[in-house]
């Protein structure tokens, strides 16, 4: 766990290679640089509410130095964290600007970061609360064999029960499966795509008869969106599930589902 | 029941995926001689008649098994019939084209599954999961499917603008450490707004 | 027992493949009222408590369901594998976060993490620990998660208040962390090397 055990014993390690896996193990047993942070905090016996942001700083990044020195990954994370304390440790030595009213005196520069340490550690407890608990499938179980007539085949009469990302996973491994040539407008990146505004067209049909054009571009109300949403306009009413009107010369353009609701005839 | 035998044996026989048999039993239990497991399973079956509850302890062929009183049927009966069911694998892709590519014709969904959709399609109507929006305008005039109100009902949807993205599910892939890096600086709102004003490296 | 109400409650429960709630026992037995049956479930798990057999009525996930009790993992698992794996920290932290922070965006759950979570995310919404529950009202309309009804189901928690308070947890630091990870070591069934089913790190 700490890294005095596991880092510092072995520098000249012939073979870092071989043990490249093993160091990881116990690096990667900081969570990411507030887990880290903490393991610092209760090392040094420091309240957190009163951290030594020195002491920490220079152990934090002596453990970043550790990791590359032994050519792991740093991960943007911990980088981030390190850019802060460093911030925080400035922020500190600054002199106090004697001109400045008292008044206004600046917060304590670390009383973001002890914040986001206390609540960390909050969530990090919890999870260590919930995961000592005795799991189903682990510490007890269910009963796992059917009664005979319970395997009987399945109606589908009662209520459907299957969650959302087992949907979107389920395009997800088709579109794996399939070579992507078929789809062209699978990744629209962030930009507005007509399919999707095709959906929101429809979705707000089914609540309500008319629409204006205004009301679909109101919320966000830029060239993209208007451009976009025309051409969902078009493409809607050339499948001719939509017709559009326009009331005088440039009033408002307003549109209404022209469905034809048939029953599949088999 | 102060005997730790019997309910070790008990909860064995209520975890097994079949009738455990009294052989089987005293191989999982050799520290344990096979007269005491007898006699443990013995007084077993003896509880569960005297406190005459929903099940027994009863032995079928080739061992032990707990059995819900055949009084009782009736009732079981009532939850077979309105058990949830679950999606197959196929209804939940048809689904997902149709919820991803609507409006969308059959021979479209067909094309994207590589197999004969009428069935699940079928189904898939007679759930109100899907509904037909209306006849697209090329030759044959084939169907074109959407998805419900119901749809958005069972999967807890505000509209249909409101499902989640490919992108995003895809984003949740962990990415090598330096590939996200460069992506960070690639999408602008991903990257953590705070924390920024001084250099590091 | 002589309350057959008891025992067709038990029936139920017992041939039920998940935990049975007691609106749908109540849909399932409407000629009872919902009174008698609430009576009559905390009758049974008082009978099964007091009789201390291998197994124990529990109410997990708003649902009742007969559970094993937990001294008997030991022998259980000589005839059956774990289905569940340990969870790793960063998953537990997560689930955590999301648990008590429920409707929350996955940069929240980094934010308060210090990390990226996208990797640990997926693992939980695959194992249906974690769901997603639509998109937030504001720009980019970012995804929003909360925890499921397995989360509940497996952990063994009655319903979302059940959760420790994070009161609780706050009295729980007078143990300093470190104290109590030595603790933990010293256990050896606690320690439990492979993680096979969730590779979060």
């Amino acid at each position: 766990m700490s890294i005095e055990a596991h880092g510092y014993r072995d520098e000249n390690l012939p073979l870092l290679d071989g043990f490249h896996e093993q160091y990881s193990v116990h690096l990667d047993k900081f969570d990411g640089p507030m887990d880290l942070l903490l393991h610092l905090i209760k090392k040094n016996e420091l309240d957190i509410c009163d951290i030594s942001i020195a002491v920490i700083t220079r152990q934090y990044l002596e453990y970043i130095k550790l990791m590359k020195d032994l050519n792991l990954e740093v991960a943007g994370d911990f980088l981030v964290m390190a850019a802060t304390l460093l911030q925080i440790k400035s922020r500190q030595l600054l002199p106090v600007d004697e001109q400045e009213e008292p008044e206004v005196d600046e917060a304590d520069p670390r009383n973001e970061l002890i914040r986001r340490l206390l609540e960390y550690q909050q969530y990090k407890d919890a999870g260590m609360l919930i995961g000592a608990r005795a799991l189903l499938g682990r510490e007890v179980f269910s009963r796992t064999v059917p009664e005979p007539e319970l395997v009987a085949p399945q109606n589908t009469e009662g209520p459907l029960e299957v969650t959302l990302f087992e949907l979107v996973d389920a395009f997800r491994a088709l579109l794996q499966r399939i070579p992507a040539e078929s789809f062209h407008d699978v990744a629209p990146g962030d930009s507005l795509s007509i399919a999707d505004c095709i959906n929101e067209i429809l979705s707000l049909l089914q609540e309500k008869d008319t629409i204006q054009f205004d009301e679909l571009v109101s919320d966000e109300f830029t060239r993209e969106r208007v451009i976009v949403t025309f051409l969902a306009l078009l493409e809607l009413c050339r499948l001719k599930l939509i017709k559009i009107f326009q009331g005088n010369g440039h009033g408002s353009i307003w549109f209404v589902p022209a469905v034809i609701a048939e029953l599949p005839a088999d | 029941m102060n005997n730790e035998l019997s309910s070790i044996i008990e909860c064995l026989v209520f975890t097994a995926d079949s009738a455990l048999s009294t052989d089987r039993i005293c191989e999982l239990l050799n520290e344990f001689e096979r007269s005491e497991i007898k006699a443990a399973l013995a007084e077993l079956v003896e509880i569960h008649h005297v406190r005459g509850g929903g099940f027994d302890l009863v032995e079928v062929a080739g061992g032990w098994q707990f059995r819900t009183r055949p009084i009782f049927q009736s009732y079981i009966t009532r939850q077979i019939k309105t058990k949830t069911s679950r999606f197959s694998q196929s209804a939940l892709e048809t689904l997902a084209i149709i919820a991803y590519r609507q409006p969308i014709t059959r021979a479209e969904v067909e094309h994207l599954r590589g197999v004969d959709c009428g069935g699940v399609l079928k189904s898939l109507l007679e759930k109100h999961l899907v509904r037909i929006l209306g006849k697209k305008d090329i030759p044959g005039r084939p169907l074109i499917y959407g998805t419900s109100k119901e749809f958005l009902e069972i999967f807890g949807l505000k509209d249909l603008k409101s499902l989640p993205t490919l992108k995003e599910i895809q984003a949740l892939d962990a990415v090598p450490l330096y590939e996200r890096q460069e992506e960070l600086q690639l999408e602008p709102e991903k990257v953590v707004p705070v924390e920024t004003d001084l250099p590091f490296e």
